[in-house]
């Protein structure tokens, strides 16, 4: 799975998604035949608020190129108000990222409701395409994680 | 300071208070440590001057397990930290007597030094109503410098001389306030991209991962920090350069993010001189430009910004936005 | 102790095995640490599959399951259950999501298998971190609350009484009957709305089992499936419920008879005191505030005069009533779109230019014209009528729904065909993009519109109605099968405006949690297999808040909707969740920030003695009551020291997930 | 004896960079830290002290020990190489030399640590002598002299801009001798008027004639039980400050690194002064702050001597009299015992 010096750049994607909008979504996307790369790996949380800053950084330690957090619509939360804390904290961490110079479009926060496969497909779509154009993550990763 | 030690000696003889929190000279002129006094006698030694910059508020939450009354000495900006750790339920306001004590600004000692002047004898002049110029005798001849050369970098960006909460204030404070408190952050952020990244790559690497910053800073006063657990398989002691470098600097501000109150201790403690109030105001700033004004360990009551929100809270995408 | 774990591989006939190639991904996860055991099999959710899981877990003393098929949201509950019959705590078992994320959405093999091997990692990474955990118990309360009070709700209600449940239904107007009651007649029997719909309103109202709060409003709901509480204000009606008659004198002696008729849709105007209709329920009148003379300028009491009963109470306040359910429906139904966008309607221009509700309403004898067919400008008989279908509705340039309404086909044809049978002489003429009519007896009613009312459909849409000086109206169209423009002269036109859901049920799905779909109609738990359920446990959908349909569909629906409440509340315990969160007492600060963004109010703290190495002391701690969390994580994050951990998401577990997938 | 003119020094250090691996006072972001030489680096000879001291060219605060590789459910170890390349380390004090005479003891009596010996086997030490002395210095007692680093394979000392350089050891003249086509012959005539200057500011220095009169291997029982100690720790922060900076500290601790496909083993600097550091599966048996402070003294000052014939595990560098975040350190303990320590028994 390396990735050799001609071979065209694959990213690495991390999407959390939660499991009562994002994730149905992404179901919605799947049985639809939306598709979206391959480079993009689905982690279940409960909501969007469970994905710690931590999780985001080892995903960029172990080498992942882009994280994306996908959630409830902002009020449509399931459990009412998680969205809105992970809101915060996503915006203070990419903040920060892009503060010790993390290029800014490796990191994105999408709300995505379970009607909205063909936004999950189209987001997806664009993210991988966005991280793909930044290369690989050179800037995150541990040199111990590396390929 | 004389003040100070006749009020600590009239606490412990009325018995309100059954131990004193403060400075104990050291055996430099500019090494005083943070110590409790027990006695009249003990009290011999204390001292309050210019080099007593470190904050005792954390120290308090080991004394508030202690039986009966503590008279702690707090600065005005040590009291921010005080109030955060009431909020937090860390310390007990009752087992606390809160002196609050005057402040011109607290000296830092390599700031004498990065002037040229080696081996120092004494420094004279650094008492709270002393003179605007420090006097220093040194093996090498007599040199001066101004009060304000040598103060630590966090009182020049001081956030007021007022106490947040004291039982009593002893001593004036004076404004020591000479630049703008986001300056340093703002030209951070006026850097490229890569800029950022080379200069954060450079400052943190020089990280050897003592965690003095961590262990001096009020809001970090967890019982089990996750660097020293294995709840997120984070527990790492090993300076290797690109965990330091990247990852546990900013695990750390975001861990303080909202219930840090800027008192500096961080950057007055690294033994590398990492300038890494530049994380934690970088925080405070973007919360004052998102979530409104906020100052933590200002007022107890008040919600912390990361455990709020609002409806109409701008999108994580703000931060492509503003570029 | 060592793991052994088991991967089961599912092809899902062809569905994953034709994009995914399976053996490949059963040998590469053979390899993992852990795993003792790895098959494939057509169908793992079929009795066979289920066969394989159960054998291979007691044969090779299975302490973990990785099944990878379909969403989790399809088929964990399956493979848990099967676990748990196969001894295995449920808990154990993880599903990787090959169809939806990998089959289904990737073309190439190669790369559609190496993703499916990595996804089948990150979840043997996670159940390797499992704890086998066990779920605990909730009351339920037995009463359920009916958001709504059309026929949807009444229905709904009425079965959940029959059923011998104490239920409760909340309608924002002053009366129940909802939407149907503003109708004429019914299709495709053609008989009167009211006839059918005011029986089953009284029957609601007389059953002891039912509690109506109208001219009520949901306010404020927390708890979860089984113990929600609800605070219900009831508007001030100003009319003492107790005492009022119904005798209708004050509505008659109201000299404010200037506010305009919701009832009518604006035809016409009502008293300020008044009940929306002759058959409302109940029948005790409300005081519109914002029109009554006394409560505009402090002079008038009439009503109150007038009022032998003595029942107008004008000091009446706002009054909150908190009740307990254990499940609740939503039936808030729908109403029509503005037509703001559809300017080259005239609708704003020319009164001859209606919705079809209004007509409905001025073809009823109780309506704004006693029944009689007449033009609202000038009260005269029309001879021309023209209805244009789809306004707003399957609409592609964002001016509308995308949405087919699905009973405006149905209603027209009625008007057609009513209009045609009572007035032979009004020509009517119908602009069609499609006729739908599928449904028992539905195609044959628009046939009979066609071929015995010889009602002039043309298939074409309408490009401009315009207001002629004569008071006429030219209407522009194309007839798209033969290919022409067409001008025609029309006295009166109707527009078959959308339908669209509520426009409160943002403000109540947002109480409920329960999520919306982006036309603002509730999603469905599943789209085919749960639709009248909602994915937030315990709340039902009845009627049109889930999708546009009739009446016959509603009604079913509505009896669906109740069938799952009782389920509900037959239990007397419900299981709960055990993925809830759990505080770590040795590494508890006690600070207070997770209880700070608890939506729950889950946590509490405690001053409990902590013993460990070199450590005995009390300290403050969070303690979380298991049967209210729900498990959403948010302490999970501000917990600093990390003291604080959600079961079954668990920060290690999550982190293996991450590295496995970052491999 | 020879000499070099300061201003020639970058291609001395070029010079000795063409085979070997250099180390020297680098100085990164205002902190001078030994690090490796190349032309790019901005070299500080002039400042006193670096802020770590020369351990970590000996005894890295990180180094891989093993990498595991897993293939299916295979696994391969692979041992990490051990220094088998020269490498000069330059500028190296009396004190810092002395450290690693500390560290030797630990790690080159049997069971020898390899990876240790290896690069010890293959240092050659170019010391300094400290032209300016500071407060903070105490190296005069244990011994040493700050003037003349005579435990280096090559001593050096700055006089009016001149680098004054001699060859001590065999390792040393091979040095020399690598780089003799930039060194000048010099007479010592300057080079002791320096050391003569630099022995009378030691003599002037506050911490010179610190005594060490009751410390030592046999004192384990009177100061292990003083309740001096009791007042001594409470301004400690449990930080790992002191024993970064210090040229003795020798504890490790022995980790895995989750990889993509397997495990590295790495070992890594940690501190007594950690709450985790004797933290076992059965629990730890120093429980306070007291006892993690109380160890750190007791071993440089009694059991370290007691183990390497009275030798102190404390080279009076001064850094942690420099560095320790509530300025606590080893010269206050010292100091707190004068009254108590030797009388209490």
């Amino acid at each position: 799975m390396s990735i050799g010096a001609n071979e065209e750049f694959r990213p690495k994607i991390v999407a959390f998604c939660c499991n009562w909008c994002s994730y149905a979504g992404a179901d919605l996307a799947g049985s639809s035949r939306l598709a979206y790369p391959a480079d993009v790996k689905i982690i279940r949380v409960p909501c969007s608020c469970r994905v710690n800053p931590m999780f985001i950084l080892r995903a960029f330690e172990r080498g992942a190129d882009g994280v994306i957090l996908c959630g409830c619509h902002p009020g449509d939360c399931h459990y009412s108000t998680g969205n809105f804390y992970a809101r915060r904290r996503m915006t203070m961490l990419f903040s920060m990222l892009d503060y010790i110079g993390v290029e800014n479009g490796r990191t994105r926060v999408e709300w995505v409701s379970a009607a909205e496969g063909a936004k999950f497909s189209a987001t997806m779509n664009d993210f991988v395409a966005k991280v793909t154009s930044l290369g690989k993550n050179v800037r995150l990763g541990d040199l111990r994680c590396k390929n | 300071m004389q003040e100070l030690i006749n009020k600590a000696k009239e606490l412990l003889a009325n018995g309100t208070v059954v131990r004193v929190l403060g400075w104990r000279a050291g055996d430099l002129s500019y090494n005083p440590e943070p110590a409790f006094f027990e006695t009249e006698e003990d009290l011999q030694k204390f001292v309050y001057d210019g080099f007593c910059g470190a904050n005792l508020s954390k120290y308090m939450i080991e004394a508030s397990k202690l039986d009966g009354k503590t008279l702690v000495f707090l600065k005005p900006c040590d009291t921010y930290s005080f109030n955060q750790l009431i909020k937090e339920h860390r310390v007990d306001r009752e087992k606390a007597y809160i002196v609050g004590v005057g402040c011109r600004g607290k000296l830092d000692i390599d700031k004498i030094k990065e002037q040229g002047i080696k081996g120092i004898e004494s420094v004279e002049g650094t008492e709270l109503d002393g003179p605007d110029t420090l006097t220093i005798k040194t093996l090498y001849g007599d040199k001066t410098c101004s009060y304000a050369s040598a103060m630590l970098g966090r009182c020049h960006v001081c956030k007021g001389k007022e106490h947040m909460i004291a039982d009593e204030i002893i001593g004036e404070s004076k404004d020591t306030k000479d630049a703008e408190r986001f300056d340093a952050v703002k030209a951070v952020e006026a850097m490229s991209p890569e800029e950022r990244f080379n200069f954060f790559q450079k400052e943190l690497r020089k990280c050897i991962r003592c965690n003095a910053c961590r262990n001096v800073c009020p809001a970090c006063s967890c019982r089990k920090c996750v660097f020293d657990s294995n709840k997120f398989d984070s527990a790492q002691k090993a300076n290797v350069d690109s965990f330091e470098e990247k990852m546990f600097h900013v695990i750390r501000a975001f861990h303080v993010a909202g219930r840090c109150t800027d008192c500096g201790e961080c950057s007055r403690v690294c033994p590398q001189g990492i300038q890494l109030h530049l994380f934690n105001r970088k925080f405070i700033k973007d919360i004052n430009e998102y979530y409104g004004e906020f100052q933590a360990g200002a007022d107890i009551e008040a919600r912390g910004p990361l455990t709020n929100y609002t409806f109409d809270d701008v999108e994580p995408s703000i931060v492509k936005e503003r570029g | 102790m060592q793991q052994r774990i088991g991967v089961f591989v599912c092809h899902c006939g062809s569905n994953i095995a034709a994009t995914v190639d399976v053996k490949k991904v059963v040998e590469m996860l053979a390899l993992e640490p852990g795993v003792v055991h790895a098959e494939d099999y057509q169908y793992m959710c079929s009795e066979v599959g289920q066969a394989k899981i159960a054998e291979a877990i007691k044969e090779k003393q299975l302490t973990g399951v990785v099944v990878c098929s379909c969403s989790p949201r399809m088929h964990e509950t399956t493979f848990r259950k099967c676990a748990e019959r196969a001894g295995l705590n449920p808990y154990m078992v993880e599903i990787a999501n090959i169809r939806e994320q990998v089959s289904w959405i990737h073309k190439d093999m190669e790369e559609a298998t190496q993703k499916a091997v990595i996804l089948g990692r990150a979840a043997i990474a996670k159940v390797s971190l499992n704890t086998p955990l066990k779920a605990g118990e909730s009351r339920v309360t037995k009463r359920a609350l009916v958001i709504g009070g059309g026929i949807a709700g009444i229905q709904t209600a009425l079965d959940i009484a029959d059923a011998g449940y104490e239920v409760d239904i909340v309608e924002k107007t002053p009366s129940i009957g909802g939407r149907m009651s503003q109708l004429d007649k019914t299709f495709p029997t053609l008989d009167c709305s009211a006839c059918i719909l005011t029986p089953k309103m009284v029957e609601a109202s007389a059953n002891e089992k039912i509690t109506l709060y109208t001219y009520s409003e949901v306010e404020k709901v927390s708890g979860f499936v089984g113990d929600f509480t609800v605070d219900i204000r009831k508007k001030a009606r100003s009319v003492d419920m107790s005492k009022c008659t119904g005798c209708g004198v004050c509505q008659e002696k109201c000299p404010n008879k200037k506010a305009p008729s919701e009832f009518n849709r604006g035809l016409n105007t009502r008293s300020a005191i008044y009940t929306p209709f002759a058959q409302a329920i109940p029948n005790v009148p409300v005081i519109d505030r914002e029109h009554c003379t006394k409560f505009l300028t402090g002079k008038c009491g009439v009503c109150s005069k007038v009022c032998q009963a003595g029942a107008i109470d004008y000091e009446q306040q706002d009054e909150i009533i908190t009740e307990k359910y254990g499940a609740i429906v939503v039936a808030t139904g729908f109403d029509i779109i503005k037509l703001d966008n559809y300017g080259e309607y005239a609708y704003d221009q020319s009164p001859d230019v209606i919705t079809s509700l209004e007509l409905e309403r001025i073809m009823n004898a109780a309506g704004p014209t006693k029944g009689h067919l007449e033009r609202m400008s000038d009260h005269k008989a029309p001879k021309n009528m023209v209805f244009i279908q789809c306004v707003g509705s399957r609409c592609s340039d964002g001016r509308g729904k995308s949405y087919c309404s699905k009973i405006c086909c149905m209603y027209t044809a009625k008007h057609a065909m009513l209009i045609r049978d009572k007035y032979p002489d009004v020509n009517v003429t119908v602009f069609y993009i499609d006729v739908r009519t599928p449904g028992k007896n539905f195609d044959e009613f628009y046939r009979r519109a066609v071929e015995d009312y010889h009602v002039n459909y043309i298939k074409g849409q309408v490009g401009k109605v315009t207001p002629e000086a004569d008071g006429s109206l030219t209407v522009h169209g194309v007839d798209l099968i033969d290919n022409k423009q067409i001008k025609m002269k029309a006295d009166m036109v109707v527009l078959a405006a959308a339908i669209e859901p509520n426009p409160d049920i943002r403000k109540i799905a947002t109480m409920l949690t329960a999520s919306i779909d982006t036309n603002n109609f509730l999603t469905e738990a599943h789209a085919k297999l749960r639709p009248v359920e909602s994915p937030t446990a315990g709340i039902f959908l009845s009627g049109v808040t889930q999708g546009p349909k009739d009446i016959p569909e509603t009604v079913s629906q509505a009896g669906a909707a109740a069938v799952k409440a009782i389920g509900l509340l037959a239990k007397d315990k419900l299981l709960t969740n055990p993925c809830t969160a759990q505080a770590d007492i040795m590494a508890c600060n006690g600070c207070s920030t997770c209880a700070n963004v608890c939506p729950y109010g889950a946590i509490s703290y405690e001053d409990k003695e902590v013993r460990g190495p070199g450590i005995r002391e009390v300290r403050r701690v969070a303690v979380v009551n298991s049967a209210l969390c729900q498990g959403c994580g948010a302490c999970t994050v501000a917990c600093p020291s990390g003291a604080m951990d959600l079961q079954g998401f668990s920060n290690r577990q999550i982190i293996a997930e991450v590295d496995a997938i970052c491999r | 004896m020879y000499k070099i003119a300061k201003e020639n020094l970058s291609a001395l250090f070029q010079k000795i960079a063409g085979d070997k691996e250099l180390y020297l006072p680098v100085k990164n972001g205002g902190q001078t830290n030994y690090a490796a030489w190349d032309e790019t680096v901005e070299v500080d000879i002039d400042t006193l002290k670096t802020v770590k001291s020369a351990k970590d060219a000996f005894f890295p605060q990180f180094e891989t020990l093993y990498n595991v590789k897993r293939e299916g459910k295979k696994l391969d170890l692979q041992q990490e190489a051990l220094k088998d390349k020269d490498f000069v380390i330059f500028g190296m004090k009396a004190c810092d030399i002395q450290g690693v005479k500390v560290l030797d003891n630990v790690f080159l009596s049997e069971p020898v640590d390899t990876y240790y010996a290896a690069r010890r086997a293959h240092g050659i030490i170019v010391a300094m002598a400290c032209h300016e002395p500071e407060e903070s210095c105490f190296c005069k007692v244990f011994g040493l002299d700050a003037a003349d680093p005579s435990a280096a394979d090559v001593a050096t000392w700055m006089v009016d801009g001149e680098l004054y350089w001699k060859a001590l050891t065999e390792k040393g003249e091979a040095l020399t001798a690598s780089v003799k086509d930039l060194l000048t012959d010099a007479d010592e005539a300057k080079v002791e008027a320096e050391k003569a200057q630099i022995r009378a500011i030691v003599e002037k220095l506050p911490y010179s004639n610190l005594s060490l009169e009751g410390w030592g291997g046999d004192a384990t029982d009177v100061k292990f039980k003083s309740p001096v100690w009791e007042t001594l720790y409470k301004g400690c922060l449990a930080c790992g400050t002191c024993t970064f900076v210090c040229p003795t500290c020798q504890c490790y601790d022995i980790k895995d690194y989750t990889t993509k496909d397997g495990i590295q083993r790495y070992r890594c600097w940690d501190s007594c002064m950690y709450s985790d550091f004797t933290l076992m599966a059965g629990g730890n048996n120093r429980t306070s702050q007291l006892q993690r402070y109380r160890q750190r003294f007791m071993h440089k000052l009694v059991y370290y001597p007691a183990n390497n014939n009275g030798m102190y595990a404390c080279v009076g560098c001064g850094r942690c009299v420099e560095k320790c975040p509530s300025s606590l350190n080893i010269v206050k303990v010292i100091k707190a015992f004068e009254n108590e320590g030797g009388s209490k028994a």
